[in-house]
């Protein structure tokens, strides 16, 4: 989980996925994670899977990393298909696939959203006091990532580091996450001095939102109808499951198509594999 | 000229039992002056400034801003005091530039249309429109200074509260912030008070400077000139005088005595001025 | 993984749902309760710590999956009610990442929080018991405070997922529902549904059985990373700030 | 004399695509020498050090410290060089001072009785033998940078480096760190490399000065007399010039041509005896 890097990338890029406005991607968020949620087809679940793919693609952004660091909670899934395994493949390929997709679909909004923009999105749905605390997180964050950076530096600088010796590099971490700490604590105490020297009111963030809609946000937004009425027809109406082989071979297909696409064309091969 | 702050025999306990007390001269800023607090670091600069902005509480001696005890009523004043503290990464706490440099109008409940103009404005001002949505971690440390230094500006103080503006930055960078810092004084009236241990910018920007020593006396206060007459003060205080001024005291050594002068330019005009003059006596005899 | 991150679509909508319900009840408590304490001087605290879990987390102390949390640290430092906070503040971000399900934040909170509620309980409730005073007991204590809090936290989430009372096959699959449905109309049907329900209960009882194996198998490496790495915390802390560690609780 | 640091053409690329690129002179330090690496913030001097010390790889170019490629086998080389990087705070790792200075000496698994010898004998170098047992988080800024610096001096390594020590020391501390270093490099003959941006120190400390600008590029390298005879390259370079550098500079636009001298004392030798023997003459005459 390199939060720097995702961070970069959200606030980097430019792809038409970054440009779309961030209300319009949480709707896309909270439309594909539902038509996750309620299916229970496995072909569709791949086909939503691959859609989303091919949206990631489209983001312009390494695609062999987003995928990986969108596949992080399959190993969690893996472990509850496992414990309740009962000879049926097919159920616990459900189970990871759902996973998969949730997690994949917040992982390209957070790929092509900075944070404050999300937070700012979810404020009207949480305690002031909470999205506040978001933003505050959000930038003590960065500082203390630093700080880190600089510790474990020092660390490895003075031999605080070896391959193999976990017993000496667990107590000089747990040193570190002290240190952290007790800078954390600092900086802590100087936050506050700012916000009272400030005049701190309980209003910390994101005010300047611009509520324009480009074209971007229509495609999106007509994507998310697509892939959720489908996954409710075929959800609802059992005589419709058999369409949904047509869906796995369409997304299919323009996944492929996609992806040639941006082979020649945007990022050339070696940016596809794995830009870093 | 109208009296902005003035502290007499403040006295400070911190937690750990150090004593701090200003002793001595009592120390004013006046409307459109620029005050230097120089000193070495821990002589209590930054918490005779935390005293100013009402978040340490004396516990013996006055303390007046803008006519007012900023401990207890700093919300009367903070709209006409601008701060910028010491690590200015740490000032910044708003998501991005915009949010940060509107911070305070925004708490202080400004209207919507009126944040926007101020906040163009100042942004205008100090030539960083083009951070406007960047993040603050993705900002270089000049730039920092500057958003810190806009968040400071946009509700038009009266009075400039600068912890150690100039560390970590580069010369050039600090050259800038001086010119600057020196623009807004002129053009808006805005007082600056500025503490640093960069002595030598200190003749670039200070009206009057005020000497502090290790336990928060306050020693002396003059002109840059002044202060920087007195050598022997300055090392006595563990304050090493700028390279200028210690050129002439050398000079006076070997019997040379000219007016002191503390930026580069003139000082060549006197040296050479010097010269010149001995030369042309060698001629004219 | 000193805890298990529920990942979406393995819990039913209800549970998640109450699990929404829960967690904002508490943290509406929480934030009342702040409130009362001064927001501004509580607010960056809870920002700072949070942030530094996050810190924690991208930490590979040893690699594969495992990271510590530092969820007990949090709340021995920040008290119960803060540390309620922080957690829901870092389930929410994470989940963001894709660490950990979006739908299931609340549920996850209600896990992590209870870790870093009773962590803060028993670690305060063990240094009173034993006078503990010195960098060293302290260390550990906070790191037996830490093993006791995740056998709870995973008691819990065992129990979650138990409550859930079904084995995730028959929530997630539409079929099985559809099968029993279908069967409603005929008596030999019927039987076949009695049937499917039965062997739905043995799987079910055996599933959560495998699944809290698993877990604790999983889990444990972790637990003892995780109280190792808190134990040490605390006693770095209490050697260098040691007002930090018992601050009035909030 | 025994070359310790070569760097020739390297090259590095950032993660968010930014180049640095080393390009024009290699970059050398030998056995004994006190070398500045000068540039403005931004210009990589910390990258570059960072590949001397193996953390980070370049993508082109070489790179040899004590013969050997850092990024490979720093372990080989660790003890013989000594670190102080940026922010002295995170650096200092351990709970109380003697356990950090000891901190690499447990590392590399030294005896017991060796640690507490050596780790006796720099405290009593450094001169902070009674803050052994003090928790750094309470040291002030000048004496946590000697802890840092005991820390990085315990192994007696043939090489030290130190990356913008000067950052947030107060002039006084700045002096006292430069005497110590300079003691240190002649008593244990112990190379020093040094990145600053601070100029006014690099006549005090430096035998070779390379001047960096941004991008990467190593634009000169001399004794500090013949780089800031070059005044014109260091403002294109965005590095100030020292101010007697710039003294001598505006002196000759009047006409008056002195030898440079970089430090106060020959400084105002060499202007008294100008206009002592410009007097002399008029007497004569």
């Amino acid at each position: 989980m390199d939060i720097g890097i995702i961070d970069y990338l959200a606030n980097s890029g430019r792809s038409f996925f970054h440009r779309a406005s961030p209300a319009c991607k949480m709707v896309f968020v909270l439309l594909f994670v539902l038509s996750i949620m309620i299916t229970g087809d496995l072909v569709v679940l791949i086909s939503i899977y691959i859609t989303l793919l091919t949206l990631s693609l489209l983001t312009d952004l390494p695609f062999l990393r987003v995928v990986s660091i969108a596949s992080y909670p399959a190993i969690f899934a893996v472990l509850f298909a496992i414990a309740s395994w009962n000879g049926d493949p097919i159920r616990s390929a459900v189970i990871v696939f759902k996973a998969l997709g949730a997690a994949l679909t917040m992982v390209i909004l957070i790929l092509t959203t900075p944070y404050h923009r999300i937070f700012s999105c979810i404020r009207p749905f949480l305690p002031q006091v909470i999205v506040d605390g978001l933003f505050l997180t959000y930038r003590a964050l960065f500082i203390l990532l630093e700080l880190m950076d600089n510790f474990i530096r020092a660390l490895k600088i003075r031999g605080g580091l070896s391959p193999r010796s976990y017993r000496k590099n667990l107590r000089n971490f747990a040193q570190g996450i002290g240190l952290l700490l007790v800078r954390g604590f600092d900086l802590a105490e100087r936050f506050y001095c700012v916000m009272r020297v400030r005049g701190y009111s309980g209003r910390l963030g994101n005010e300047l939102i611009e509520r324009k809609f480009i074209w971007s946000d229509i495609f999106i937004f007509i994507i998310t109808l697509c892939v959720c009425s489908l996954s409710f027809v075929v959800r609802f109406r059992d005589d419709f499951n058999r369409f949904s082989l047509y869906f796995l071979y369409f997304s299919l297909f323009v996944f492929v198509v996609s992806g040639f696409y941006h082979i020649g064309k945007v990022l050339g091969v070696r940016g596809v594999l794995w830009k870093s | 000229m109208e009296e902005l702050v003035r502290v007499s025999g403040l006295k400070y306990t911190y937690p750990d039992g150090t004593v701090l007390h200003f002793r001595g001269i009592d120390f004013v800023v006046r409307r459109g002056e620029k005050v230097v607090l120089l000193g070495p670091n821990g002589s209590g600069k930054s918490t005779l400034i935390f005293h100013l902005l009402g978040l340490l509480k004396a516990s013996q001696g006055t303390i007046r801003v803008f006519g007012v005890d900023p401990a207890r009523d700093y919300t009367k004043i903070r709209e006409r005091i601008g701060v910028l503290i010491q690590n200015v990464e740490e000032q910044i706490i708003a998501p991005t530039v915009w949010d940060d440099v509107s911070f305070s109008l925004r708490n202080y409940g400004y209207r919507k249309d009126d944040i926007e103009r101020m906040v163009e404005e100042v942004l205008e001002k100090l030539d960083i429109k083009h951070l406007k949505d960047k993040v603050p971690h993705y900002l270089s440390g000049g730039e920092k200074t500057k958003v810190g230094l806009a968040g400071a500006l946009v509700t038009k103080p009266e009075l400039l509260i600068l912890d150690e503006p100039f560390e970590g930055l580069d010369p050039v960078c600090r050259t800038d912030l001086i010119h600057l810092l020196n623009r807004i004084n002129r053009e808006n009236g805005t007082a600056i008070l500025l503490s640093t241990h960069n002595i030598d910018t200190v003749p670039l920007i200070a009206d009057t400077v005020y000497i502090m020593a290790a336990g928060g006396e306050i020693v002396t206060k003059g002109s840059p000139k002044e202060i920087f007459a007195q050598l022997d003060l300055l090392s006595r205080n563990h304050i090493e005088p700028p390279v200028l001024g210690s050129l002439f005291f050398e000079l006076k050594k070997y019997g040379v005595e000219l007016d002191i002068s503390l930026t580069v330019e003139e000082a060549a005009k006197v040296i050479a001025d010097e010269i010149m003059t001995s030369r042309k006596k060698t001629l004219h005899l | 993984m000193s805890h298990i991150h529920i990942p979406d679509g393995v819990l039913p909508f209800w549970l998640v749902l109450l699990g929404w319900i829960a967690t904002m009840g508490f943290l509406l408590f929480c934030i009342k309760r702040v409130k009362s304490y001064g927001l501004e001087h509580k607010l960056p605290l809870i920002g700072v710590i949070s942030a530094l879990m996050i810190v924690g987390m991208t930490l590979e102390i040893v690699p594969i999956a495992y990271h510590v949390n530092l969820s007990v640290v949090a709340g021995i430092l920040l008290g119960p009610i803060l540390g309620f906070i922080s957690v829901f503040i870092v389930n929410l971000i994470i989940a963001m990442f894709g660490h950990g399900g979006i739908t299931v934040v609340g549920l996850n909170t209600l896990v992590i929080g209870v870790e870093a509620v009773f962590g803060f309980y028993l670690f305060r409730f063990l240094c009173y018991l034993f006078k503990t005073n010195k960098a060293l007991s302290i260390s550990f204590t906070a790191a037996i405070s830490t093993v006791f809090s995740l056998i709870i936290s995973t008691s819990f989430m065992i129990g979650i997922v138990y409550v859930s009372k079904k084995d995730p096959f028959e929530i997630l699959s539409v079929y099985s529902h559809k099968e029993i449905h279908d069967g409603e109309s005929d008596q030999k049907e019927s039987k076949t549904k009695s049937e499917v329900l039965s062997d739905g209960k043995r799987m079910e009882k055996m599933s959560i059985l495998n699944f809290a194996k698993t877990v604790l198998v999983i889990g444990f490496p972790g637990w003892v990373l995780e109280s190792t790495i808190s134990g040490l915390v605390i006693g770095y802390i209490f050697r260098v700030r040691p007002d930090l560690v018992f601050t009035r609780a909030t």
